[in-house]
């Protein structure tokens, strides 16, 4: 049991807890409070791959900026306890179980597979930040800019949804 | 120009009569109709016997002459009918009988018709009839015998119902031309049979082919006897023998030239005529041959029963005229087919006779049918009343008259057929002689109850008046030939020759014309005499029971009401038929076939798998709950689907492109 | 390859930059220009400009940057089709716009920027790449589903639409993220190469990435057990924006599904069952449920869902045919594309009349509305039943050839029992259609309606009508040189 | 040393638990959530195999994702806020105006 | 001898005409009909005229035929680059077909002059481009242009019957079109496959390898293909399970609508069995002939029985027409030269009498507005001209001689009792119960005195409706008598029709002497057959 090992339960524990109880959660906030947690978990694993660059973003944006905009929503909103209507029959008898199904079978089916077993890795030598970015300015830069018209159109969205109306 | 080159034109003209009178006739007076409808029945006559004088003095080397060839008129595959026309022995007498007593029959209607309405209507249908029965008897192939044959149906139905308000009428017809059509029915079928042995319907080349053959075996159901039985099937259709004799009686609808011309003279003697044209393969069928002899018999002496009991004057002539027609086929049947063309004649000529005489009656009596409301007319319509009176002496076989050596000679064939066992002819004989006592009795009935005794009608609604002499001149020249028409075969006892029999014998073969004279000498003379002394029985029977005690018939009547009814029902034949056959098919098309299959199995399939599919697409639109969760777990269930797919089904089989 | 992007880089893409420049341009006149004409025609330019801008990428196809996308003829019909259904969705748009009192250069914007994802997405040779283009295509069309904000109806469908689509796109990305890990790369080409064993024996986790992307495409393409969104969403949009829905989004998907084909031998063999059960369950899913539907615009729906169903037909055929040499696949690749080809153009034609006639706030959409239109605007009516003709695939109509070509692909890799399926289900499709024409024909129309004025067509709306019609009639009887082309194309796409 | 397979077991799991979350949520907001959640899980995936490959490239994919993520929030909140503004409820079964 | 794209020329004139018809003032009904009339009869005389010189008596095989590449499939320039054709031709069979179908425009259109006043412009439209469809379908020898025109023709006829017209106008209409599409994807479908396994779509190619043997389908193949064609067919002309679109088609179409949907569009599925299914699929057609045949019977007889007690004038007409087309079909699939040459006369003798009937029930419908038999009764009394051609046409459809009926019919039997007797005794009843139902229905209609007081008033029929019937008459006499005129005409192409039958294996056989032989020998100097004198051409024909 080496310590990345425990480390590593520790964290996973958390963040499926974090998932499980953004599941149970009633309240929204709760809910958003307890995915922070599991991304927030996640960082840690990041950084435990030695990918702190990303483990940084996923701190700095997700944590930070998006999570932070949905508490603010729910604020806005003032979102009360979600009411647990099962009007979906469907829903009612069968989603879960089927949901928990797949689950299932991706956990399994990513288990047996052998790729996954392979290339056990040395911690050591992480991709630095330099490589990401050459890459990311180099061999991705025509997505790279696409995304920059992603965020126009983000922005662009938020303007024409939730904008008052102009009487 | 020898007309024998130009038969057309002799049924062409009456087509032409029936053109001009159909088309323009309508806003004519009588007297041109009348000249149109005379002048063409009239010169086909004489174009007819100008043709018969041709051909008679055609030298021998020319005989027999050959069939006129005018145009092709179905041609297909190896099958091929021209429209060929042709003229023998038999075709002399039939045209001569058609066109004879058709133009007189013409000339009696304009009197008898003088004051109907459809006057143009009337003569147009009158010459088409002799347009198809002109082709009946000339046609050369089976094939444009039919044409006629159909045609003369067509016609018949179209006279029967020329009064057609009246729903009687209408019926009558409908039913003639149906019945006849399912004696077509066997007709047809009969000539595919014997185009496909033949590989041809002109007569020359089908008889020629069939003469050499080996005939049938008795009982044995070889081509010949099938063909010739379906052929005779139509032979019973047409010329109203058992079973399909039902639509004759109810033919009197029509007026009454027309009962004299269709349905006594001409058409109805069609089937005896095709049987008698298609004698060779009668000849090879014994089968077929005993039945055309034991349906005829039977036919005779079944009408002639009927006959007894019927008041209406034009039915007892009709059932007399079935019964007759019976005697006829008898007389094919068993070999005698000059007999039976000669009784035709014979018969055209008195049976006419009859009718025109009868119509002449019905005319003065102001459109009474019915004898038991006439009587005692024989001052008041003297010469109506002899010319009847002769023709009925004919028909019941008084000796000299024409029938009466008609008759002997079918009796005497019938008597020595041995055709299916030594005894059948004696058997024919023992049926056809009663036959001939009941034929001379409800004629005697009918001349009594018409013309002698009191008058049963009041006499001061009715006027009873002659009928003019355009109806009297074709009553007398008939009565005439009634008369002295039979002595064309003046029996061998009376020292003539049978010029009638060996007329015909090129067409029929010499062969059974000189059995006849063998056995003349032996027989003739005794079995004319019975025949003689039947007639006097049945006239006396009438004489006793209808002038010496009126009462007795009635009362007789009621002794045997049971078979009285039966017979004035006429044996329920038409009931029975109704019963089994006509309502049986309407219910079951109706409510079976309509009803059943059509709306509920057909349709009701198709409208089921419609209205599943809809209840189908109900369900699937009903999936679109319109909740979003469900949809997710749509999705999820999809995905699962096609992970599974994926995973536990195996890679697609891999085919290349099919050049 | 050099440091930076070259020019050839640039100019083989240019389309989308042109599409996403004038996207900017517009929201950058919004505030300044009043009038809508000239938004218009600022927008309907750029949609052309882009077009054109495959000038080069035609003379000269060949990769973009590093090979994250191909500028092969391939994905240039597919940038030409997105291309024209932009435009007609710009023109058929201009007067509902005006009609709603809706914003318009934000409109205009966001159409042009799907457009652009949906560039991207055709376009793509690498998997992010695509993620990248559907995202941009889906992110706009959600804004576009929800643009009348203040009818329920549309956020509704605006809402549906998000949460499903990006629900299936986790799929989408998950999938991508596995087949990174199998093959440690997501450009389609190198996978093969990465590991020739793949095609042989392939992992699990393979498979499952395949699976998954399968799953998410499915969901844009409204492939059945996935269509589910779909009436939804066509019927809560704007009219103008369902068109676009209708023809472009599932093209590019379809374009991307064709490219993984093409080039993933192992996804053409393990895909081939998935999309034979796929295209039956869609084919009922559509023709089925559109039976019974009343509302025009959601029975257009369904007809939409049925027709992605005919073209997964012709995907099977694909799956069934690519293994053998090109040359025989390229018929069934052909009938793919000439099908979208003649859909598009007959969908936006239908829905183009479908919101000029639904009148002011899309009130008038029941089939009732529609009686007696024949009488009333015969000529309306006539252009409409041939579209609903073409959907329906009769013959001397685009959609008999797509059809026809269908059906060849089928039969030609002996699926007759898919393509029996699908005669069945084209008779099924026949009822509603007919329906329809029925109505606008046969009916009398009930007495308001008959007294509501006829549905105006402002100039814009008759050009797109015009275009639509001709593209009909024309593919319809003269298909040769397009289909050629497409012949071309796909043969091209190695 | 933890074999990449954790991680992907993992991530597998935080997906499944997204889905699950999808199915069993009925607010909007965490509905929304849940789809993060799975968002986060594929990144880890990424990370994990960019990792076990040596390849920095898996990386770059994950703040591709975190941008789309991002776009996704905005516009997707921005649709949630007119959802609430049209009416008076965020629960996503109370949303079914569009059926049959 | 004309010359050029004479049958193009004859395929679009009327869509011209319809073009021409759009630029016509809608309310301007006069010239509206007028405009039709002239086309319509213009395309009828161009029919005569070149058509009947462009196949010439006796020859063989396709006359006037033209052929363009059209579509290509398959990837450019590569082997597997092959062409849908546009190619038209016309030999014995389609020649009178199409002749029928121009006239019989010409006739709908002359009998919708008064009878039709909503949306004229819209009918008359409807009734050329009609014309252009079957015309069409008649003239193509391009399996995939002749399913284009089998289609183009659908709408039309749909709209016909949906707008102009009665009650249940519109189920019948979306009954007709169902029940067709149905039949017609499936044909698709099988068009297709033949494409898939001959690489073309050209008749007379696939036939060619067919017959050479140098292309030879799988037994399944062909069955399954035969099928598909067959039941299309079916369905159209109506074959018994099929048949139960058609009365409702009939009694719920205007006038017109019933004269082109009898007299012409059932016979194109007849048609395409004679085109198609023999020619291609010979060894299926014989597996299925019986089958196929004791359906024909079960039509005629069953036709002809719920003809029989029908209530509703048109509907019994209707049914009579599923009898009679039963004749054709079982005298197609006896397989024999006669009975071949029956149904193909039987089917114009069809279009002419049955026509007929529809065009007489019309204009009684336009007196009375109604089809039960129980509202009219007595007519002959007020009406005798109506009621002598009501007769006459009847007579003519139950076969009497000397009409055009009855040569049909009685070819038709006379050929299928060589076959097999048993199939001609049956069939031969409904020459029974054809007399049967329409002389009942006759003396319903036309007997008896007035019942109804509405009738007593009604005017005989018309100048226009006069000259019309007239014609009718004419030609059916015509046909009747001269027969010959069409089957020498018909004769050789039938012949080829069953010489395309044999199948290599059986080739030698098919030189002895038997009925193939003739034709066989006369293919390939058609050239001279042509100026042979039409005797000797007849006795090629007929007597061997």
């Amino acid at each position: 049991m080496t310590p990345q090992l425990a480390i590593f339960f520790v964290l996973a524990t958390l963040a499926v807890l974090g998932a499980l109880s953004l599941i149970f959660q009633r309240h929204p906030i709760h809910s958003a409070l307890s995915l922070i947690v599991v991304m927030i978990a996640l960082a840690g694993l990041y950084l435990l791959m030695g990918a702190e660059f990303v483990a940084a973003v996923q701190i700095i944006v997700y944590g930070g900026a998006i999570m932070v905009l949905f508490v603010f929503v729910i604020m806005l909103l003032n979102a009360g306890e979600e009411e647990r209507t099962s009007f979906s029959k469907l829903a009612g008898i069968a989603g879960i179980p089927l949901a928990v199904a797949l689950l299932g079978f991706l956990a399994a089916a990513i288990a047996r597979s052998n790729e996954s077993a392979q290339a056990g890795l040395q911690s050591g030598t992480l991709a630095n930040t330099k490589e990401i970015s050459t890459m990311l300015f180099k061999d991705f830069v025509y997505p790279f800019e696409l995304t920059s018209f992603l965020i126009l159109v983000a922005i662009l969205g938020a303007i024409v949804l939730a904008q008052r109306e102009k009487s | 120009m020898p007309i024998l080159d130009h038969l057309w034109i002799i049924p062409l003209l009456p087509l032409l009569g029936s053109a001009i009178n159909g088309l323009l006739g309508g806003k004519w007076p009588n007297k041109i109709v009348n000249g149109v409808a005379l002048g063409a029945t009239g010169l086909s006559f004489a174009f007819a016997i100008e043709a018969v004088r041709e051909f008679l003095a055609l030298p021998a080397d020319k005989m027999p002459f050959a069939p006129q060839h005018y145009f092709d008129w179905i041609v297909a595959g190896s099958f091929r009918a021209g429209f060929d026309l042709q003229i023998d022995q038999l075709t002399v007498v039939m045209l001569l009988v058609v066109t004879g007593v058709g133009f007189l029959i013409h000339i009696y209607s304009t009197g008898y018709m003088a004051h109907e309405s459809g006057y143009h209507r009337f003569f147009s249908y009158l010459n088409l009839f002799m347009f198809f029965m002109l082709i009946l008897v000339m046609a050369a192939n089976y094939v444009l015998l039919f044409v006629g044959w159909e045609g003369v149906g067509l016609c018949s139905y179209l006279l029967i119902g020329f009064y057609f308000l009246k729903k009687s009428a209408a019926d009558a017809g409908k039913k003639a031309f149906i019945v006849n059509r399912i004696g077509d029915f066997g007709f047809m079928l009969g000539m595919f049979l014997l185009f496909r042995t033949f590989g041809t319907l002109d007569f020359t080349a089908v008889f020629a082919k069939a003469a050499p053959m080996q005939s049938d075996a008795l009982g044995q159901f070889g081509t010949f006897t099938v063909a010739c039985l379906l052929l005779f099937m139509g032979a019973t259709g047409k010329s109203a023998q058992l079973p399909l004799y039902v639509w004759l009686p109810d033919a009197m609808e029509g007026p009454t030239p027309v009962s004299a011309l269709i349905h006594a003279a001409t058409m109805v003697t069609a089937g005896v005529y095709v049987v008698a044209r298609s004698h060779v393969l009668f000849t090879h069928a014994p089968t077929a041959m005993l039945v055309v002899a034991v349906v005829g018999c039977a036919t005779a002496i079944f009408a002639a029963t009927i006959g007894l009991v019927q008041t209406d004057i034009k039915k007892v002539l009709a059932y007399s005229t079935v019964s007759q027609l019976g005697y006829m086929f008898l007389a094919c049947g068993v070999g005698a087919f000059s007999a039976g063309i000669f009784h035709l004649m014979t018969h055209a000529f008195f049976k006419a006779l009859l009718f025109l005489a009868a119509g002449s009656v019905i005319h003065a009596m102001g459109g009474e049918q019915d004898m038991r409301h006439m009587g005692g007319l024989s001052k008041k319509i003297k010469w109506t009343y002899i010319t009847m009176l002769t023709a009925t002496l004919a028909i019941a076989g008084a000796p000299l008259f024409a029938g009466f050596f008609s008759k002997d000679a079918i009796l005497l064939a019938a008597f020595q057929s041995e055709n299916g066992g030594p005894n059948t002819g004696h058997i024919l004989y023992a049926i056809g002689l009663p036959t001939a006592l009941l034929t001379s009795f409800y004629m005697f009935r009918l001349i009594f109850l018409t013309f002698f005794g009191k008058p049963r009608y009041d006499e001061h609604h009715v006027h009873v008046h002659e009928s003019p002499w355009s109806m009297l001149g074709p009553l007398v020249i008939l009565a005439v030939l009634s008369i002295f028409g039979g002595w064309l075969a003046l029996p061998a006892f009376w020292g003539g020759p049978d010029y009638f029999a060996n007329f015909l014998g090129p067409v029929f073969g010499s062969a059974e014309s000189a059995a006849t004279e063998a056995a003349v000498h032996s027989l003739e003379l005794p079995l004319a005499g019975v025949a003689v002394f039947t007639a006097l029985v049945g006239f006396g029977v009438a004489l006793w029971l209808y002038i010496r005690q009126p009462g007795k018939p009635e009362a007789l009547a009621k002794s045997m009401r049971g078979v009285y009814n039966t017979l004035l029902n006429k044996y329920y034949v038409d009931e029975l038929y109704a019963a089994l056959i006509i309502k049986p098919l309407m219910w079951i098309s109706t409510s079976v076939l309509w009803k059943g299959v059509d709306v509920a199995g057909i349709d009701g399939t198709v409208n089921g798998i419609a209205s599943g599919a809809k209840s189908i697409g109900d369900t699937v639109r009903h999936v679109q709950s319109g909740n979003t969760r469900s949809y997710a777990v749509w999705v999820v269930i999809g995905a699962l689907v096609v992970i599974a797919v994926i995973f536990f089904w195996p890679a697609a089989p891999v085919v290349g492109m099919v050049r | 390859m050099a440091a930076f992007p070259n020019s050839a880089d640039i100019l083989r893409v240019l389309p989308e930059l042109i599409w996403c420049g004038f996207g900017a341009l517009l929201m950058l006149l919004q505030p300044f220009v009043r009038s809508r004409k000239v938004l218009t025609f600022v927008a309907v330019t750029g949609a052309l400009l882009g077009i054109m801008g495959n000038f080069y990428a035609v003379h000269n196809p060949g990769s973009a940057f590093s090979g994250l996308v191909a500028a092969d003829p391939f994905s240039i019909f597919f940038s030409h089709l997105v291309g024209l259904v932009a435009v007609l969705v710009i023109l058929a748009a201009a007067p509902y716009l005006d009609r709603e009192r809706l914003a318009d250069a934000e409109f205009y914007a966001l159409v042009l920027f799907a457009t652009a994802g949906m560039g991207v997405l055709a376009s793509a040779q690498e998997l992010l790449t695509a993620f990248i283009g559907l995202e941009l295509s889906s992110i706009s069309s959600y804004i576009l589903a929800g643009y009348r904000r203040d009818t329920l109806k549309s956020g509704e469908s605006s809402m549906k639409y998000f949460l499903l689509g990006s629900f299936a796109t986790a799929f989408f990305l998950y999938g991508i993220a596995l087949v990174y890990g199998v093959t440690g790369t997501t450009n389609l080409l190198r996978m093969n190469a990465s590991d020739p064993t793949i095609t042989l024996l392939p992992s699990p986790m393979f498979k499952l990435g395949l699976a998954l992307i399968l799953i998410g495409l499915g969901f844009k393409v409204a492939a059945a057990p996935f269509q589910i969104w779909t009436p939804d969403v066509y019927e809560g949009a704007p009219t103008p924006v369902t068109a676009l829905f209708s023809a472009g989004p599932k093209a590019a998907a379809f374009a991307l599904l064709l490219r993984i084909f093409a080039d993933v031998h192992a996804a053409t063999q393990f895909w081939f069952w998935a999309f034979w059960i796929m295209a039956v369950l869609t084919m009922f899913a559509g023709n089925l449920g559109a039976l019974l539907q009343t509302n025009v615009k959601r029975l257009l729906a369904y007809s939409s869902i049925a027709h992605a169903g005919y073209i997964l037909v012709a995907f099977a055929a694909v799956t069934r045919l690519s293994a053998d040499q090109e040359i025989g696949a390229s018929p069934a690749y052909a009938a793919v594309l000439f099908y979208l080809l003649t859909y598009a153009i007959v969908k936006v034609g239908a829905f183009t009349i479908v919101s000029q006639f639904g009148g002011a706030g899309e009130k008038h959409l029941q089939l009732d509305d529609f009686a007696g239109l024949a009488e009333r605007q015969p000529v309306v009516a006539a252009v409409l039943s041939l579209f609903l003709l073409s959907l329906l695939g009769l013959p001397v109509t685009a959609g008999f050839l797509g059809k026809f070509y269908i059906f060849k692909a089928a039969v030609d890799s002996h699926l007759i029992w898919l393509a029996v399926l699908m005669a069945i289900n084209s008779v099924i499709g026949a009822y509603y259609y007919i329906r329809l024409i029925v109505v606008m024909y046969m009916r009398e129309p009930s007495a308001e309606i008959a007294a509501t004025a006829p549905a105006r067509f402002p100039l814009s709306v008759n050009a797109v009508l015009v275009i639509t019609a001709f593209g009909t009639i024309f593919l319809g009887l003269l298909p040769s040189k397009t289909l050629n082309y497409l012949l071309q194309t796909t043969l091209l796409n190695r | 040393m933890v074999p990449t397979s954790y991680y992907l077991i993992l991530s597998a799991v935080l997906f499944g638990l997204g889905i699950v979350a999808f199915v069993f949520k009925r607010n909007v907001i965490t509905i929304f959530m849940s789809i993060e959640l799975m968002l986060n899980a594929v990144n880890l995936a990424f990370v994990a195999f960019s990792q076990a490959r040596h390849q920095s490239d898996g990386q770059v994919f994950v703040l591709f994702v975190i941008v789309v993520a991002a776009a996704e929030a905005a516009v997707g909140l921005g649709i949630i806020i007119l959802m609430a503004r049209n009416r008076q409820s965020l629960n996503v079964e109370r949303v079914d105006l569009l059926k049959l | 001898m004309p010359s050029g794209p004479l049958l193009s020329i004859l395929i679009f004139l009327p869509a011209i005409g319809a073009l021409a018809l759009l630029f016509l003032r809608s309310d301007d009904h006069e010239w509206i009909r007028r405009l039709a009339f002239a086309v319509s009869l213009a395309e009828f005389i161009l029919s005569l005229w070149w058509l009947l010189r462009g196949v010439p008596l006796g020859s063989a095989g396709y006359q006037l035929e033209e052929i363009h590449r059209w579509i290509a499939l398959g990837p450019h320039g590569s082997a597997a680059q092959t062409y849908i054709n546009y190619h038209l031709g016309a030999d014995g069979i389609s020649l009178f077909l199409v002749i029928l179908t121009t006239f019989l425009t010409v006739v709908s259109i002359l009998c919708s002059w008064s009878s039709i006043q909503k949306r004229v412009k819209e009918f008359f439209i409807a009734i050329l481009l009609l014309e252009v469809g079957v015309v069409g379908v008649f003239l193509s020898l391009d399996l995939f242009l002749f399913f284009l025109f089998w289609e183009v023709m659908l709408i039309p006829m749909y709209l016909l019957i949906g707008i102009w017209g009665h009650d249940r106008r519109i189920y019948a209409a979306i009954k007709f079109i169902l029940y067709t599409m149905a039949g017609s994807i499936l044909m698709l479908v099988g068009i297709i496959w033949l494409y898939n396994a001959t690489g073309t779509f050209d008749l007379p190619s696939i036939q060619q390898a067919l017959q050479t043997g140098a292309l030879v389908l799988p037994r399944g193949t062909e069955t399954l293909l035969f099928l598909a064609f067959f039941v299309a067919f079916a369905i159209k002309v109506p074959l018994f399970p099929f048949h139960t679109w058609l009365p409702d088609a009939h009694v719920e179409a205007p006038t017109a609508g019933s004269v082109m949907l009898a007299g012409v569009l059932l016979k194109m599925g007849t048609y395409g069995m004679i085109r198609f299914c023999l020619p291609l699929f010979p060894i299926a057609s014989k597996k299925f002939a019986s089958p196929i045949a004791v359906l024909a019977i079960i039509g005629i007889i069953y036709g002809a029985l719920v003809a029989l007690v029908q209530p509703n004038l048109k509907k019994l007409v209707a049914y009579s027409s599923v009898s009679h087309l039963g004749f054709v079909v079982l005298g197609i699939f006896a397989f024999h030269p006669i009975s071949m040459q029956g149904a193909v006369f039987q089917m114009l003798a069809h279009g002419i009498s049955t026509g007929g009937l529809f065009l007489l029930v019309g204009m009684l419908y336009d007196r009375r507005h109604t089809f039960e038999m129980s509202q009219f009764g007595g007519l002959a009394t007020p009406m005798p001209r109506l009621a002598a051609f009501f007769l006459f046409v009847a007579l003519s459809s139950l076969g009497l001689p000397m009409l055009n009926g009855f040569v049909g019919e009685f070819l038709i039997l006379l050929g299928t009792y060589q076959v097999r007797w048993s199939w001609a005794a049956w069939a031969a009843t409904g020459v029974i119960l054809s007399a049967c139902y329409l002389l009942w229905a006759y003396q319903k209609v036309f007997f008896g005195e007035i019942t109804v007081e509405k009738n007593r008033t009604l005017p005989d029929a018309s100048a226009r409706e006069r000259a019309i019937l007239v014609t009718m008459a004419v030609i059916t006499l015509w046909m009747g008598i001269g027969s010959v005129f069409i089957t020498s005409r018909t004769a050789s192409a039938s012949q080829t029709v069953i010489d395309q039958m044999t199948r290599p294996p059986r080739a030698e056989e098919a030189k002895t002497p038997s009925t193939v032989a003739p034709q066989a020998r006369q293919q390939p100097n058609s050239g001279s057959a042509n100026a042979a004198p039409k005797t000797n051409s007849l006795e090629r024909l007929g007597t061997r």
